[in-house]
This record gives structure tokens, C-alpha cells and sequence, in this order.
């Protein structure tokens, strides 16, 4: 993905609202002027933990708008569930926007987004710049259970056209969403997806299969956020432009891939150019 | 390195580390840090004592696979496996931009083997742009080879005296916190002519992933950092600073000033400062300032009065 | 010692640990749970595997000057320094009630030479209120004379062996995670005729208090325990289980089911719960209800087939 | 301290509600209905931390009255500060009651209560139980400043007499509250207190200085909080009817006290029995 322009900095936030659209996600909103405008499409923050004692938490930006940016979050551990539970009124720092974002420009006017669960924090300001701009664009949704697809209104009401599959069949597609996307049979000239690691691997395959391109977000624990600290690697083809400067490989070395940080060189990255 | 202005007014947080003046005594971590670009946008690195590069050795290192990275509680563990590009690329294509940083820049030297200590030191200390070299003989994330140095006398010894002999830069060596008696290590690296100990590296661990039943790093084990450890590194500097006569630079877990005065006061004459920054990017700028404040509070003059004091058996910085 | 009724159906938490069946894989760590009756009013002991007893020595200690306790970020730092009443006492006053407890009762035996060990080991073991003895030869907290014994194989192997003269009754001997190789250690007391391994005792550890400028803990230095230990804890059973046949009790920040299984993916036979009841004294019914769960889940008749199911160098218990 | 005959359980609560008298104090209503009970004056309750990882805290039981109960704290370190933002409705779970609490009827019908900052929170109970049994009630209370006197005037409806000391003299007397207690120069029949370490220690010297018994409950940090770890101990007269049974001394053993549990022999001692 081409590296953006926008320059990350520290922001003091208050938690404007927030809902729980299901048991166990939440969406918090921040007043947060400057990273409400600085935002493009697949970015993401670090939230540095109140208490402090724990690495900052990586979350994707999903709403950014006027002066307020919101987080979706699921809460799966001790960080997130701190943020779960702030209340109204409560101040977050947290910094960025951090990481390039989608290449819009590169998936077409026919865009398949395909989201796993809270994966679908990523994919609400893409949907929007692309319709914005004529795209045509079909959100792919998939969670464990009906009750778990938050959110789908939104985009239906953007006007993008909604496919849902849930792991037990409660609505829409019985099983993966991945194999939503296959069945379909129909014809885009890009995919964009952001979920759990194994559906980002079955996003790979039916991308491959179908002969369109596809951008994943990807997803791993982060400490620094920022390049610093070489933790949250993916290997990835040395002739990616992604690809970190490595001048030559090791006397013996025979991988044709080298370490790319997720934080700074993606997190977005070309499905066919990933060695994992 | 560009000189920090010393500030006229109030006491001062400036400290010396062989033969670095450093106006601030806050380092950032190697490894943690990258070489400070990275945290430019959010903290003035004019105001961070310096920065300690991420391990550099003989050969380029894909380093380990991932995950590298596990969450604990109220700790980190890490297995990155030294990823770099090698002495040569390096040289070639990243030192130069070092001469930039406002701060001291302390290249750090990884190795696995003697000679490559002493190759690898000789040729980074070289260069201009690098104010003084610390060496890791305590990585634990390169199989058992890292670590060995740093765990057995001998070896710590051998690994030193390489390094002395190649560069008359400030020598810094980073002990390892995962032995009995780390005083005793201390005392012969100090004794093979390091101008001052890192004290102390990550903590040997692992975690598992009950669902898969399988390590959760890429690498199986890994190395612990982070306010968990705290305990364990404030113990190790109040040791080594009962045995050796050089400063310490203390270190695990440091995120404020508080954090940092518990080494401090243990005998560390600076601290370093790695997870702290993941936690919040402004820590070194929180811990200068708490630093300050608690000196004048208290009406002390210089941080050097605090260095030792809560440690009778403190042998004092030679 | 009265036997837990087993569940007729559900998958079998049961363990074996040396000569001791025990029908759930929790004991409660030596020094942590009293001996039962204080949390009686919290959970059923019928319930538990077992309790260690607090550590006992040859003649009565008052203990270490408070305070005793820090509370660290995901840990506690503890240096009690052994307080109890002497062998003699405690023999007269306190092992008889003992037999009330309907779980089993496991001694803790603490010395500071290897006559010590031999001696309360044999008058402890000689009581029918007593099901096993810990050897623990790993308490950090009374001087280094303690610790001296787990950190040195030659006397970890002394003192196992002294104590194995003496009873035939379950030994379990307790090592301390504070060496560099804790697997060189394990496979000697497992020589000297160890039954099993308790796996691992606290980290060294302290706390400075910055506003005295002075350690928090009336001993200086003390243990760490809690979570912030557990990824060091869970690598220290790896490596052993990869050295030795015999079982393990694993422990280090065990709270609920998933910490206890990353014990027993690593190759614990049984695991100790020792912090993890300060957090919440339900802990061991949480543990026990949560280890039935994962197995039913998973359709597993039994833990034994889970132990060590994380290790591919597990060497099996004999 | 007499023995306490209520037993202890395991209680799941819930915030009933909240109040914040001064910055950085907190009292935390919780509906518990078979605590409100069983609670006597002077004992306390151990805090399941709600997300683990850290040790129960101690905290005094307020209030206690129909199905209620109530904490007050200061937010000093990470376990506090989680209690101090829990919203309404949060699930609590906390087990008590525990130690041993005043011996109020050894205290005579004119006692000064003493409080050093949130240490108040021990005394209410036994105002109200020693003015209901017809005792005069002097409650000598000290904080920092002005504003972190909290909860006063409920003490004075009661009909305790309060005299207040500030340290920095912005109400009262200006000074420490135990030099307030001294000087006063009145008669008490005994005096019971509870605050920093360092207050209860002059409140010992003055008790002694006035010829007057004092039952101080101390504070420590706590792991157990049930007399498992012995990790909570002061040094007690070997005569004390609190001291645990140590048959006999070490041999060379010279020292004439023993290490009590102040959550198991106390939190309460009668301050002439301390070796402090
Ligand atoms: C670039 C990027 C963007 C992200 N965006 C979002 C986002 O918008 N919303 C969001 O909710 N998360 C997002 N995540 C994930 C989020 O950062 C982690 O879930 C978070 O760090 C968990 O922190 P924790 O302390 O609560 O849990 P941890 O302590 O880190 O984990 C606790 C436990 O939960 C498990 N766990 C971790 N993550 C998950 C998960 N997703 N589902 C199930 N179990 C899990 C772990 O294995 C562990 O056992 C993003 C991550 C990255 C790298
Ligand atoms: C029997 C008993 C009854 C108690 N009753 C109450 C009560 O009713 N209300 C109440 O608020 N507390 C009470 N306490 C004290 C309370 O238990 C501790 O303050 C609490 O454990 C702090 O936990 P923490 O994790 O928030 O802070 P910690 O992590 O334990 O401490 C954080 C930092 O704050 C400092 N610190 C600790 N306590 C204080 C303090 N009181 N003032 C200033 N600094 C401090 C520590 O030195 C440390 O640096 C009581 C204690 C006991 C033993
Ligand atoms: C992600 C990560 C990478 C690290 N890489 C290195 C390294 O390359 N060389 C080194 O000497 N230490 C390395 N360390 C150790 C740190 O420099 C520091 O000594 C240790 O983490 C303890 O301090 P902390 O708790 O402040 O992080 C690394 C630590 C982390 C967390
Ligand atoms: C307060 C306290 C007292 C302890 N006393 C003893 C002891 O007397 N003997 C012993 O072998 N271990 C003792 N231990 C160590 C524990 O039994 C246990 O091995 C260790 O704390 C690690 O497990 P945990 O994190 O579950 O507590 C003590 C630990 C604590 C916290
Ligand atoms: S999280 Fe540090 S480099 Fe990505
Ligand atoms: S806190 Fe454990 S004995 Fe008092």
C-alpha cells in the first residue's frame, strides 16, 4: 500500500457516547477533532491504557467524522475490557492515525469487503470513500451468531449491498462467510477484508481461485504500534513494494521472504504478495 | 550527537555513563525504540538522555518467526531473534542518519561468538555517529547462544575484554537477569574493563495457547519485560551496585519517574526505558520531569545526591 | 486424609502424584493457605486436592520484621521468613487437626543444613496426619541461606537425599526458578530420590519505597508470586519436564483453568495454587470446574492425556 | 479484642450507589444484604479485584444498615482506582465480614474516636453503636486540607461531637489531630482510632501520656486477609490476650513479643500492647 501522508501524534479524547450493539462489543465515540480529520481509510490508534502497566491497545478507527472518530471493540482481555467499561466523560490518549491504510484506488469500481466480526471496524470509512466517489460495493459479513452482526444497517443505509453468513445459520448464509464469497460467482475487481487470521487465509484462497486481487488488514499483537520494535512481523514476498530494505539475504539464506512489520508496512497488505 | 541545553534553573537530572555526559539519565531501550524516528511525531528527543539502538550483529537476521509478541500480565513477552539487516548493510545505509538525533545514540552489538563481538563492536565503534557501544550478551531469544555469555563468567569475561580491546568509546554491557548471582558476573565484566553494566535484560519465559495446545511465540520461549518484572530488576541493580565500582544503567519496567527513582536510588546511575514506551510514548518525558520534580521537592540539588541512598551497601560510582 | 467421592460421569481430573491419588490436580501452595480451616468458610476443601502445609523448621521463628507484603504490578512480593512455631510445637499442637481435613494434608518442611532437612522430615512423615512432604529448599526469604540449597546441586541433591533416608511416604521437593539452568537441578534431585517436583517457588524480587528512600519490605528483599510470574513459571515446567520422569506440581500466578493448563500442557502432573487465592478464595473451585469444562469440550476422558500435551520434548512421567 | 462470633462468606454485590465527597474519595454503596447483617463495628471486608490479577483489597465497612452497605476510599494505587470508577449496577464480589472489630463496651461511656483521613471509614459503626447504647461520642477527625473532611456533619447528626484539624490549618485546628487531642486536655473513658501508621502511633503516645486505653485498628497490606499468610503481622506484647499461641521461644530467642495477624488478632489492638 503506498505510505500515507497524514503524521501521527498524541491525542487527549473524551468518550463522547457509546453503545453495546451486542453483548460483548462495544463502540465508544471520542471527541477527538484533529485525529477525526487526519483519519484515511484502514488506519488505526493506539490506546494507551489508563492504568497504564500494559502495552497501548491496537484499534481500528471506524467512524471519523467532524470532531468525533469511534472504536469498535469486542472485549477479550484485560485491556479491552477496561475500554469497554469507561464511562461518559472519561478522558483516553491514545496516538495516531498509524499504518497505511487500504489502496482504494487500486481495487476498482465492483468492491467486494469482506468483514469477520469486529474486522468490520476497519471497512466503514473504506465503504464510504469508495461509494463516494461511484464504487459499487458489496459488504461480505460473517460472526458467530445473528446476534453478533452488529452493525450491518449502516452500510446497507451507505448503500452498499449487504451479504451476511453466520457460523450457526441464525441468519443468512450457514457457515463462512468466505464461502458466501465463493458461491456467489460474481465477478469484482478488488476485494478488501479485515477479520480473524484463518478467514484472512480463506479470503487469500478464494481470492486467488475467483483471479481478483485482494487487500487483507491484518491483525497480531502489537507493543510499539509504530516500527519501532520489529514484533509484529508477517513474512512477505522480497519484490513486494511493501517489503522492508533488506540489502541481502544471510551467507545461506535461502527464504525468498523477509519480515514485514504489520504496524508500519501494512497493516493492509496484497493477499498474493504474503509468505505466512 | 547534538549537546541538550543544561537547563539554568532547578536541579539537575544530568548523570555520566564512562565517558558520556548525558543531560537526562533516560535511555530507551535497544530494541524497543528502533532509532528514534519512530517515536519522533510524539516526544521531543531532545529531551531523552539517549537512545540505544536495536542489536546489530555480524550477519543480516530474518529473525524469528512470528507471533513474536504475547501480552502477559502487566508484562510482554518478546522473541524477536535479533532481526537485522547485518554490520554491513547496516554501515552502508543507517548509520549515517543517526548523526541527526539531538540525543546520544549507543549502538548495541549482538553476537554469538567472541570474534563476532569483538568484529562487530570494532566496526560500529568506528563510526562517528555512534557515541558508545553496548554490548548484549544477554539476548534470550536466539536459541540458548545469546544468553550463554552473559550466564556463564567465562564467557562474559571473554565476550568484555573482545569488545575493550577494539574501542575506547564507553563500553556498556548488558547482564542477564536469569542467573543465581549476578553480582558475581558484575564483578568480572567489570573487572574485563566495561566502562558501565546494563542491568538487567529480559527475563526468560513462555506462554501457551491452552486452545491450539501449542507455545504461543513462533520461537517457544521468549523474553519477559515490562512493569512485571520491576521487582526482579530493582533486586538486580541493588546487588550489582553493592559489587562493582562502575555506573548502572538500571532497567525493566520503568514507565514514570517513581518506577525510575526505585533503580535509582537502588544505585543505578541512569535507567532505560524499552516497554514503558509501548505503554505510553511519552514516558521518557514523564520520567525527566517526575525526576525533576521530586529533586526539588526535596530541595536537591543534583540526581547524583539520590544515586545509592537507599542502599547502605552501595560501593558508590568510581 | 478422607477420600473425595469421584464422579461416577464427566471426564476425570484425577492426578497421581509419587504414592499420593489425588481426585483433583490442586493442591494450595505452602505458605498461602494456611492449613485449610481459614478458608473453610470459602470453599469446600473436599473439593481441592490437596494443602500444602505452611513451611516448618527444627526450632520456632518468629519471622522476618514487617512489613511483609508489597503489592507489584500483577504480583506480590512476600519475605515472611519462615515464622512458625518449631517442629516440636507444632507436633504437639497443631498436626493432630490435621486429620479433619477432608482433602489431602502435604507437609512443608523447610532447613538450613541438610541435618535439618533429615530431621523434621522424619518426625513430620512419622504422623499418620500426613499424606507427603514438600521439601522446600527454595525459600528466598532468610538470608540466602534457604535459597543456597534449590540454587546448588550439590546440596539440592544432599538435602533430597537426606530426606528420602527418612521417610517412604511421598517426596516432593520444591525448586527455585532464581538459576540459569533449572532442568540441570531437577534431573539431580530426581537422582537423589525425589517422588515428584514442585515447580517453581517465588522469584526474587524487591520493591524500594521512594518516598523513604527505603525498601518496602522489612527484610530487604522477598519472593514474587502472582501472575506477573507466570510466563516464567510455565517455561521453568517446560524445561524440567523435559529432564525428568517423575511428576510435577506446577505453580507460579495460577488463577482460574486456563493459567492451570498452560501448566499442564508444559507437562504438570498436578498444579499449586498459592497468590490466586488472594485474588479470589473461589480460585480452586474455579480451577477444578474449569479443567472438568475443557476436557468435556474437547471430549477427553482424562487431564493425564493432556499432560505434557504442549511439550514435544516431554518426557512422560514414569 | 474479643473474638467476633459472625462468620464470614463469600458475597456477590451490587453498586447501588456513589458518591464523591471530596477529589479522589469515593463512597460505594453496594446492596448486600447478608453482610449488612452480620457486620459489626470495626471489621472489614476483602475486594475480588474484578479482573484478577492482583490481590483482594481491604476495605473498612462504612455503612451498614437494612440490605446495604457502603465503602469509602481513596484512589492511592491500581485496585482502589478500579473501585472508584465502577458504574452503577457493576457486580461486586467481596467476602467478609472479617477481623476482629472494636471492643466497644471496654471503651466506657466517653470516648474520643480518632480518624486520620478515610480511616473514618471504621468509626461510623461504632458511633452509632456506642451513642445508641448512650455513650458521649467525641470524634476528633484530621485530614490535609478543608475539603478531604468528609462525611462530618453526618457524625454530628448522629450527636458526636466533632472537632476537626486540618494540616494546612484551612479548617480547625491547624496541625496534626492527635496534638488537637492533647490539647483539648479533656476526659475520656477510652479512646478507639483508626488512619496512617503514623497517626496511630502518636495516638498511642498520647493515650499514654493522658493515663487513657486506646484500641487502635491498624492498617497494613493485606494478601489473604484471613490469617493464611501471616504477611500482615506487628509486633505484640507476648501477654497480650490477642497473641497468637507461640509455645515456646526459639532457643537464644530474647525478644518478648510475637508477630500477631493484624487481619486475623486484630485489625483492632489495644495500642499499650503493641511493639511497634
Ligand atoms: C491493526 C489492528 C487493528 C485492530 N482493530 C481492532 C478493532 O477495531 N477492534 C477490536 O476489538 N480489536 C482490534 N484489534 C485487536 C485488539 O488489538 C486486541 O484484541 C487487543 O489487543 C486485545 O487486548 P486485551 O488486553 O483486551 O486482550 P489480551 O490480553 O491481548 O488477550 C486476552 C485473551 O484473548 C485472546 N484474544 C485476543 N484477541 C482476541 C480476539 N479478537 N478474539 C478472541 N480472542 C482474542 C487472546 O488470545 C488472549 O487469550 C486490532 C488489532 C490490530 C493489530
Ligand atoms: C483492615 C484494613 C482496612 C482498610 N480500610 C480502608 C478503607 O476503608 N478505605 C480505604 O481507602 N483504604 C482502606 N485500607 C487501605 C487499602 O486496603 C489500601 O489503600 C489499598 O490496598 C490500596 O490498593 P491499591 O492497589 O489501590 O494501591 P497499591 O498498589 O497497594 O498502592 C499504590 C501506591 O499508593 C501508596 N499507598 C497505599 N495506600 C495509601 C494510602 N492510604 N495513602 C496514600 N498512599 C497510599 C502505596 O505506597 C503505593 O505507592 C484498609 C486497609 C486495611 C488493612
Ligand atoms: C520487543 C523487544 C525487543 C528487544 N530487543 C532487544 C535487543 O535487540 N537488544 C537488547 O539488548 N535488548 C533488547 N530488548 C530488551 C530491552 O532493551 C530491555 O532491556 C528489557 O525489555 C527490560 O526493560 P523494559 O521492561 O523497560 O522493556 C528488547 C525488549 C523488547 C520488549
Ligand atoms: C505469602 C506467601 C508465603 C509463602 N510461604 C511459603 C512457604 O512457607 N514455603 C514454601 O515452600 N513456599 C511458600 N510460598 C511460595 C508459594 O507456595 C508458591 O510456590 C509461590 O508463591 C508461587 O505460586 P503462586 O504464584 O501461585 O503464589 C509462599 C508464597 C507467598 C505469597
Ligand atoms: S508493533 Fe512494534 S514494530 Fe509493529
Ligand atoms: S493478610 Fe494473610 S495473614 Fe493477614
Amino acid at each position: 500500500m503506498p505510505a500515507l501522508e497524514t503524521s501521527p501524534a498524541i491525542h487527549r479524547t473524551v468518550v463522547s457516547d457509546r453503545r453495546e450493539p451486542a453483548p460483548g462489543i462495544s463502540v465508544v465515540g471520542l471527541y477527538a477533532p484533529r485525529l477525526a480529520g487526519a483519519t484515511r481509510p484502514g488506519q488505526f490508534a493506539m490506546v494507551v491504557p489508563p492504568g497504564g502497566e500494559r502495552a497501548a491497545t491496537a484499534l481500528g478507527i471506524y467512524e471519523a467524522q467532524g470532531d468525533r472518530i469511534s472504536l469498535m471493540l469486542v472485549a477479550v482481555g484485560p485491556r479491552t475490557r477496561e475500554l469497554a467499561t469507561l464511562p461518559l466523560g472519561a478522558q483516553l490518549d491514545l496516538f495516531g492515525p498509524l499504518g497505511n491504510g487500504f489502496d482504494l484506488a487500486a481495487l476498482g469500481d465492483e468492491v467486494a469487503l469482506v468483514a469477520g466480526g469486529v474486522g468490520l471496524a476497519s471497512l466503514l470509512l473504506p465503504a464510504r470513500e469508495l461509494l463516494a466517489r461511484g464504487a459499487r460495493v458489496y459488504l461480505f459479513y460473517g460472526a458467530r451468531t445473528a446476534g453478533a452482526l452488529v452493525d450491518a444497517d449502516l452500510f446497507a443505509e451507505l448503500g452498499a449491498r449487504v451479504y451476511v453468513a453466520t457460523d450457526d445459520g441464525t441468519l443468512g448464509w450457514a457457515g463462512y462467510v468466505t464461502d458466501l464469497l465463493r458461491e456467489t460467482a460474481m465477478h469484482f475487481s478488488g476485494i478488501a477484508a479485515c477479520g480473524p487470521s484463518p478467514m484472512l487465509r480463506a479470503v487469500a484462497r478464494v481470492a486467488a481461485d475467483l483471479g481478483v486481487r485482494a487487500q487483507l488488514s491484518l491483525e497480531e499483537t502489537f507493543a510499539c504500534g509504530v516500527g519501532a520494535c520489529w514484533g509484529c512481523v508477517v513474512g512477505l514476498s522480497r519484490e513486494s513494494a511493501q517489503a522492508p530494505r533488506f540489502p541481502a539475504p544471510a551467507p545461506g539464506e535461502t527464504r525468498d521472504y523477509v519480515h514485514a512489520r504489520i504496524c508500519k508496512e501494512g497493516p493492509v497488505f496484497w493477499a498474493h504478495e504474503l509468505r505466512w | 550527537m547534538v549537546e541538550n541545553a543544561a537547563s539554568a534553573t532547578g536541579p539537575s537530572i544530568a548523570t555520566r555513563i564512562g565517558k558520556l555526559d548525558l543531560p537526562a539519565p533516560t535511555l530507551m531501550g535497544s530494541g524497543c525504540y528502533g532509532s528514534g524516528e519512530e517515536y519522533a511525531p510524539f516526544v521531543d528527543l531532545a529531551g531523552i538522555g539517549g537512545i540505544v539502538l536495536k542489536s546489530v550483529t555480524r550477519f543480516p537476521r530474518l529473525g524469528n518467526a512470528p507471533p513474536r509478541l504475547v501480552a502477559t500480565p502487566s508484562g510482554l513477552l518478546n522473541a524477536i531473534g535479533l532481526q537485522n539487516p547485518g554490520i554491513d548493510a547496516y554501515l552502508e545505509n543507517d548509520v549515517a542518519k543517526f548523526a541527526e538525533r539531538p540525543c546520544a545514540v549507543i549502538g548495541s552489538v549482538a553476537g554469538f561468538s567472541v570474534d563476532d563481538y569483538a568484529y562487530v563492536t570494532e566496526r560500529l565503534a568506528a563510526r562517528d555517529e555512534i557515541d558508545a557501544i553496548e554490548l548484549n550478551i544477554s539476548c534470550p531469544n536466539v536459541g540458548s547462544e545469546g544468553e550463554t555469555f552473559a550466564c556463564d563468567p567465562g564467557l562474559a569475561e571473554q565476550a568484555t575484554r573482545a569488545a575493550r580491546r577494539v574501542t575506547a568509546k564507553t563500553l556498556i554491557v548488558k547482564l542477564s537477569p536469569n542467573v543465581t548471582d549476578i553480582a558475581a558476573i558484575a564483578r568480572v565484566v567489570e573487572a574485563a574493563g566495561a566502562d558501565a553494566l546494563a542491568v538487567v535484560n529480559t527475563v526468560r519465559g513462555m506462554a501457551i495457547d491452552v486452545e491450539t495446545a501449542k507455545p504461543r511465540l513462533g520461537n517457544t520461549t521468549g523474553g519477559l519485560s515490562g512493569a512485571a518484572i520491576r521487582p526482579i530488576a530493582v533486586l538486580a541493580v541493588w546487588e550489582v551496585a553493592r559489587a562493582v565500582k562502575i555506573p548502572i544503567v538500571g532497567q525493566g519496567g520503568i514507565e514514570n519517574a517513581r518506577d525510575a527513582l526505585e533503580f535509582i536510588l537502588a544505585g543505578a546511575s541512569a535507567v532505560s526505558i524499552g516497554t514503558g514506551n509501548f505503554t505510553d510514548p511519552r514516558a521518557p518525558q514523564t520520567v525527566a520531569d517526575g525526576l525533576r520534580s521530586y529533586l526539588a521537592e526535596r530541595r536537591i540539588a543534583s540526581l547524583r545526591d539520590v544515586v545509592g541512598k537507599a542502599n547502605p551497601g552501595f560501593a558508590g560510582v568510581r
